[in-house]
């Protein structure tokens, strides 16, 4: 059975992972609000990478990218993690996580 | 795949660090709170120690399917990761919070893992390895920056630095994700016969290729990557500041190295002028910022933004001299720095902690010991003779002439005057300024870093031939 | 003869042990002290060089080299402290001595008023005297240059030693100033010599001229035989030393030292160096015809110009001055047509007659309490009777009257230009002749004017009293000089035995036979500067003591060669205008603009910059998470934009 | 002919499938049980949230955290899938690795647990 359709193209996945790239990094510097969404923009642009990881493995037949997606998920959940118990420890001290009042230090 | 072919021999010691870590983890959890503080400080020290005689005796090989590397360059790397956690060990055994308590045993382990993740870095031949090693090492570093918890400088150090880091880590996985995609492989040997292959360099290897040098010039704090730098210093517990300045810049040095020399040495000339710009900006950006400052660990922060400034000059000269120059300039940088943060740890007056500059004034009256050995580690900083920032900077100046970038040793030279300037300033305001009360006493701890800190700086030119040697040898692995 | 080489490096090291002991000790030992070590050093020093000086003529002059130590070894090049010990060092020795104790002497008496303790001056003019035994007694160019220097540092010390007068430190500045611009072109000389020769000494440069002499210099695409501009170089040297036109400015201004300087300066030290240079340098100038025209040329015009300067001068002592520079002019003169000897002739005779004149002027300007205007003296004979004689001696010498020593050395010279037989000499014989009716009007005018005309003041010539014994001695003993060391010294130096007596340290070229020639001259043209003399003198005693008032009604008729006479030629307007604001100009520049504004300026603006490029760097770190993000995210961009286009 | 909504008829099939069991589902339930709402029935549930109330309202920290403990361990089961599905091809070396990371993820947990932080109050 020949597929309904064309089979979606490498160069669409890498647009899309684009895009994603590109949401995630005007999340970290558009956003004035709150840290958490930084921590969104963040997940986002690893979940860019790993679909650019599995795009490739899928292309060049080569598993070792999956096995890198694997350990990204992993060290995203990590990262995540210690990013909220920062920002919680920093909520407890300074009462309020908004972007714009993480600048006692400067200069 | 079989046990052969994994050859765990080869990464001993970072098992045993690894482990080590996870039975102090457990032992300190067991115990009651606040209780085997010391003990776990103490094992981890013995952990370092043995760990870095493990190093020395590791042979060279690669591991677990060629992902991990051994080789004089990874020891040479990792002896000096392992120096630099040990120094941070070392501070954090008298340091106390302004409310007199100890930091958490966590730390000890923090740090330990942290430098696990330091020296895979220097051993990786797989950008997977490379990945799992800089998180391994940037995650608990997140954590030690925001270790005085109920101190808002510190929670807000630990933020930028795992917001900023973090965002770092996505750009340089993303790149890992260009070059893996275009290159089609993750090991370094695989990249090396890709790019050889082809003579038209595709624009997304390219790109991956800079997103990777951008993530790492992030831990390297590289101009215009440096941004946190100075906010972390500050806020993070001395002895982890400490760290910070230390074994993850020579980690990340190690990959940067092995990386730009290894699967990317054939393309030097294009990446060439980038790491120069790079250290121009560096150099003159922190000894610019450094003029205002009047809190030394800020102070620190820019002055240790300009020496990778330097250390990045030997990269860019591209030969295998400047490896070694590169080699050699951070063993004097991690020497001195070492040694400063020993000192600004000591600097505590009535149990609190003062990191403002004119807390020095008339240090040289009142402890002319500490002040003696600030002051050989400032001259050291300038890069006067005969210390050990002197042979660093000349060798690295040395190896950017041969290949020919007199621009860059101009401005390197010319940053150096105006680095010589902030650094003397804390020289004259611990000789000629009016004395401030007092510091506490010194624990013998700290006494004991600066003072050996110090004569190795004074020394370090008694060692010079063998460090010579060593580096070259390190250099010559990577190249070959 | 070891005895008459240590007897002459004792004679020359003695005046330094006294200026070293009397300028360091001064201080502590006290005024008379000082005084009498000064003395006795000189003494002992004047007893050692007329000592060497007989004992070279009775066993020979060498030329011996007296090696005292080494100097400058470096390289190829090597120099040594070493005494030449030949005719022209030791005679010149032993005349500089000779004059140089006289002068100690006189200071006694001279400086006995003065308020401040006057150690120094003693040991500046030991210092002075010793830098110009080390010029004469030089065995190369850089000692002889160490000598010239020497001089050069004692002049400007002691022209400048009423420190406290503006009008002395600036005559000393320029003093100093003239003279190293002339010292300038002699260094360069010297440099060209060790060019040519790859050596400063005398002995090897002398032997290496016949060699050198086809050797060219090419400077702006003219080549210029080397020999040639190496003398022209050195010529100029000699100038500023020997203050001849165009760098003669310095000279009379010098007047503001003490008037025994004065006579030193005048005598034997300094403005004698210049000749002798060019007599040392005989091998070379023989060798460099066109250098030695112009040595005749500046040497004859500097003759009649300071000449005709001299007649108009109301100031005693400036009116000496210019007939020193005006008797310097005569020895160029004979130098530049080959006469060395004359003119060395010249110099020892001129010491003694005009060392007397001056200290015979500083008796007087003593006697009338500082008066140095000849106008407000007058009617002096009869208070001073041995100033009067002996100033009657000086100028009878000066003006060249048989049987004065002048007679003997200046007829020689007049006849040496006759004879050399040239357009040029020529020039410089009707000049001198000029020159010789001049020198015995301004002679006599001073001697008028001081001694005989009614006074001016006349408590002022009550007041006058003779000079004490200290004074008077030297003064007795330069008049015999004055009197006899012409017709002692003319067979010597000049006549029969001269050959003799030289023994080749002055070196005349195969064809220049004016040593012979010079004696056969027609009777008329040997005559004519005696006869002249003698008018010149009876114009005097017309003008100042016949009718009085035919002077100032002359120059009121002749008003514009008055003043330009008075202002001796506009020399000094003139190089105001062309040097000195000029000068000023660029200086005011280079220290306003180039000095305030960009060696000062740039590092400061630089430091400025350097300032607020930190605050602008520090302004950066805003604390801002965003705006850290941003700036990495730019950094990106900027660095892939490089990485793909670059 | 072939067409993209072609291919996707399974899932529209799907979903109508799915709608149609929920609402039957909370159909069966509005139908067949027995209606007695009293105050305490329909407050929120012991979690202490309002269940109809503004998403951006504070809520007890302690929710993060065990949003963290829980993430971290979730995330590292992804581990075993490939373990699982290839232990027959790698072996004891294989089995006895997934083993140690078992064990330091057992020794986390123990941390965990020893610090406190499984426990609500």
């Amino acid at each position: 059975m020949t597929p309904a359709i064309a089979p979606i193209g490498l160069g669409s996945y890498l647009v899309v992972s684009a895009a994603l790239l590109v949401l995630g990094v005007l999340g970290i510097f558009l956003n004035r609000k709150n840290i958490i969404i930084i921590l969104m923009s963040m997940e986002l642009i690893l979940l860019a990478a790993n679909l650019n990881f599995v795009a490739f493995s899928s292309a060049h037949a080569d598993l070792s990218g999956q096995v890198m997606v694997l350990f990204v998920l992993t060290i995203a959940a990590a990262e995540a993690a210690i990013g909220l118990a920062i920002v919680t420890v920093y909520f407890r001290n300074r009462g309020s996580i908004q972007v714009e009042d993480v600048t006692m230090m400067k200069g | 795949m079989n046990a052969m072919s994994v050859n765990w021999i080869l990464a001993l010691p970072e098992i045993t660090l690894a482990l080590a870590g996870l039975v102090i983890l457990v032992f300190g959890v067991l115990q009651r709170p606040g209780k085997g503080i010391g003990a776990c400080t103490v094992l981890s020290i013995a952990a370092f120690v043995g760990c870095a005689v493990l190093v020395a005796l590791s042979p060279d090989g690669a591991a677990y399917a060629g992902t991990f590397v051994n080789d004089s360059f990874a020891r040479f790397m990792k002896i000096l990761v392992l120096l630099g956690g040990l120094v941070a060990l070392l501070l954090t055994v008298s340091y106390r919070t302004d409310e007199r308590a100890p930091l958490p045993f966590e730390t000890a382990v923090l740090i330990l893992f942290s430098t696990v993740g330091a020296m895979i870095m220097a051993s990786s031949a797989n950008l997977m390895t490379l990945f799992v090693g800089l998180e391994l090492s940037s995650l608990s570093i997140y954590i030690l920056a925001a270790l005085e918890r109920d101190d808002v400088l510190s929670s807000e150090a630990g933020l930028k630095y795992f917001v900023l880091g973090s965002l770092a880590s996505g750009l340089l996985l993303y790149g890992m994700s260009l070059v893996y995609g275009y290159a089609g492989t993750m090991e370094y040997s695989g990249l090396i016969a890709a790019i050889q292959q082809t003579t038209a360099l595709p624009v997304g290897l390219m790109v991956g290729l800079v997103f990777l040098v951008v993530g790492l010039c992030f831990k390297l704090s590289v101009v215009p990557f440096h941004m946190w730098t100075p906010d972390v210093y500050q806020g993070a517990p001395t002895p982890v500041t400490a760290y910070m300045a230390g074994a993850p810049k020579f980690a990340t040095f190690a990959l940067l190295l092995r990386v730009m020399s290894g699967p990317f040495g054939a393309m030097a000339p294009r990446w060439q002028i980038l790491i120069e710009t790079l250290s121009i900006l560096s150099m003159v950006y922190g000894a610019l910022a450094a003029i205002p400052q009047t809190n030394i660990k800020r102070l620190m922060a820019y002055s240790s933004i300009g020496h990778m400034g330097y250390a990045l000059m030997g990269l860019a000269a591209a030969s295998t001299n400047g490896v070694r120059a590169t080699l050699v300039y951070l063993a004097a940088y991690l020497v001195m720095n070492a040694g400063v943060f020993a000192v600004i740890t000591a600097m505590r007056r009535k149990g609190r902690e003062v990191t403002s500059l004119a807390d020095l004034s008339g240090l040289g009256r009142t402890d002319p010991g500490l002040a003696a050995a600030l002051a050989v580690f400032m001259f050291s900083m300038v890069g006067a003779p005969p210390l050990a920032g002197f042979f660093g900077k000349l060798m690295v100046f040395a190896a950017a002439w041969q290949s020919g970038l007199y621009v860059l040793v101009g401005i390197g030279a010319l940053s150096s005057v105006i680095g010589a300037y902030y650094y003397l300033r804390v020289v004259k305001v611990m000789y000629f300024d009016a004395s401030a009360e007092r510091l506490d006493q010194p624990a013998r701890s700290l006494v004991f870093v600066s003072g050996s800190m110090g004569l190795a700086t004074v020394f370090f030119v008694l060692a010079l031939g063998p460090l010579m040697a060593l580096a070259r040898q390190a250099a010559l692995a990577l190249g070959g | 003869m070891q005895t008459d080489l240590h007897l002459f490096a004792a004679a020359i090291l003695l005046p330094l042990a006294g200026a070293v002991v009397a300028g360091l000790g001064g201080r502590l030992m006290g005024d008379t002290l000082a005084k009498a070590v000064t003395l006795l050093c000189m003494g002992a020093a004047t007893v050692c060089g007329i000592g060497a000086l007989w004992g070279g003529w009775t066993s020979g002059f060498g030329p011996y080299a007296v090696p005292l130590a080494d100097w400058v070894n470096a390289g190829g090049f090597h120099a040594t402290w070493t005494l030449r010990f030949d005719t022209l060092s030791v005679t010149m020795s032993a005349m500089v001595l000779c004059v140089s104790l006289l002068v100690h002497c006189y200071s006694v008496g001279y400086m006995s008023h003065e308020t401040m303790p006057v150690y120094r001056f003693f040991a500046y003019l030991s210092l002075f005297t010793f830098a110009m035994l080390m010029l004469v007694s030089s065995s190369d160019l850089i000692q002889l240059f160490f000598g010239w220097e020497g001089v050069g540092l004692a002049s400007y010390l002691l022209i400048g030693y009423w420190y406290d007068r503006p009008a002395a430190t600036a005559a000393a500045i320029k003093a100093f100033v003239v003279n190293r611009v002339a010292d300038l072109f002699f260094i360069v000389g010297i440099g060209l010599i060790y060019v040519l020769f790859h050596s400063v000494r005398y002995d090897e440069i002398f032997a290496a001229v016949p060699q050198a002499a086809g050797a060219f210099y090419t400077l702006f695409g003219h080549s210029f035989p080397m020999l040639e501009v190496i003398c022209f170089l050195l010529f100029i040297g000699a100038m500023g030393k020997s203050a001849q036109l165009f760098l003669h400015t310095w000279l009379p201004d010098a007047m503001e030292g003490p008037t025994p300087v004065s006579a030193l300066i005048h005598a034997a030290t300094m403005v004698t160096a210049g000749v002798f240079l060019m007599a040392r340098m005989s091998p070379l100038l023989e060798v460099a015809p066109n250098t030695r025209l112009f040595i005749i040329f500046i040497g004859a015009t500097t003759c009649f110009f300071a000449a005709t300067v001299g007649m108009v001068q109301p100031d005693i002592k400036r009116t000496i001055a210019y007939s020193t520079c005006s008797q310097l002019g005569y020895m160029f003169a004979a130098v530049g047509v080959g006469a060395y000897q004359v003119a060395i002739f010249h110099l020892t005779t001129h010491a003694f007659f005009k060392a007397l004149l001056f200290l015979g002027a500083g008796s007087v300007i003593h006697a009338m309490h500082d008066e140095q205007n000849m106008f407000r003296m007058g009617g002096l004979w009869k208070k001073l009777p041995l100033t009067y004689g002996v100033m009657w001696i000086g100028s009878l010498a000066l003006a060249g009257v048989f049987p004065f020593a002048g007679y003997w050395s200046k007829d020689a010279i007049l006849n040496a230009l006759w004879a050399a037989d040239g357009r040029m000499s020529h020039y410089a014989w009707m000049l001198g002749v000029i020159t010789a009716f001049l020198t015995a009007f301004y002679s006599w005018r001073l001697l008028f004017l001081v001694f005989h005309r009614a006074p001016a003041d006349v408590q002022k010539r009550d007041a006058a009293h003779e000079s004490p014994l200290f004074m008077s001695v030297p003064l007795v003993l330069l008049a015999i000089g004055a009197v006899v060391s012409g017709l002692v010294l003319a067979p010597y130096y000049i006549g029969a035995q001269q050959s003799a007596f030289w023994q080749g340290s002055i070196f005349n070229a195969p064809g220049n036979t004016i040593m012979e020639t010079f004696e056969q001259v027609p009777g008329v043209v040997a005559l004519l500067p005696s006869l002249v003399a003698l008018v010149g003198i009876a114009l005097a005693f017309l003008f100042y003591i016949a009718s009085p008032g035919l002077p100032e009604a002359l120059a009121r008729s002749c008003g514009p060669v008055y003043r330009f006479l008075l202002n001796k030629w506009y020399f000094d307007e003139l190089y105001e205008h062309i040097f000195v604001k000029p000068y000023a100009a660029i200086a005011r520049f280079l220290w306003k603009d180039g000095e305030e504004g960009a060696v000062e300026g740039l590092p400061r603006d630089l430091v400025r910059a350097t300032a607020s490029g930190a605050v602008d760097a520090v302004r950066l770190q805003t604390g801002s998470i965003a705006l850290y993000a941003f700036t990495m995210l730019a950094g990106l961009v900027v660095v892939l934009t490089v990485a793909l286009c670059g | 002919m072939p067409s993209v909504l072609g291919d996707y008829a399974p899932v529209l099939v799907f979903g109508a499938i799915s709608v149609v069991i929920a609402a039957a589902m909370l159909g069966m339930a509005l139908v067949c049980g027995q209606q007695k709402p009293y105050p305490e029935k329909v407050t929120a549930y012991e979690c202490g949230f309002e269940a109809f109330d503004d998403a951006r309202r504070r809520f007890d920290v302690r929710f993060y955290l065990v949003a963290i403990l829980f993430i971290i361990f979730d995330l590292e089961v992804a581990f075993l899938f490939p373990w699982a599905v290839s232990l027959s091809r790698i072996g004891l070396f294989g089995f006895l690795s997934m083993l140690g990371f078992l064990s330091v993820l057992g020794i986390g947990f123990l941390y965990e647990w020893r610090k406190g932080a499984l426990d609500w109050d």
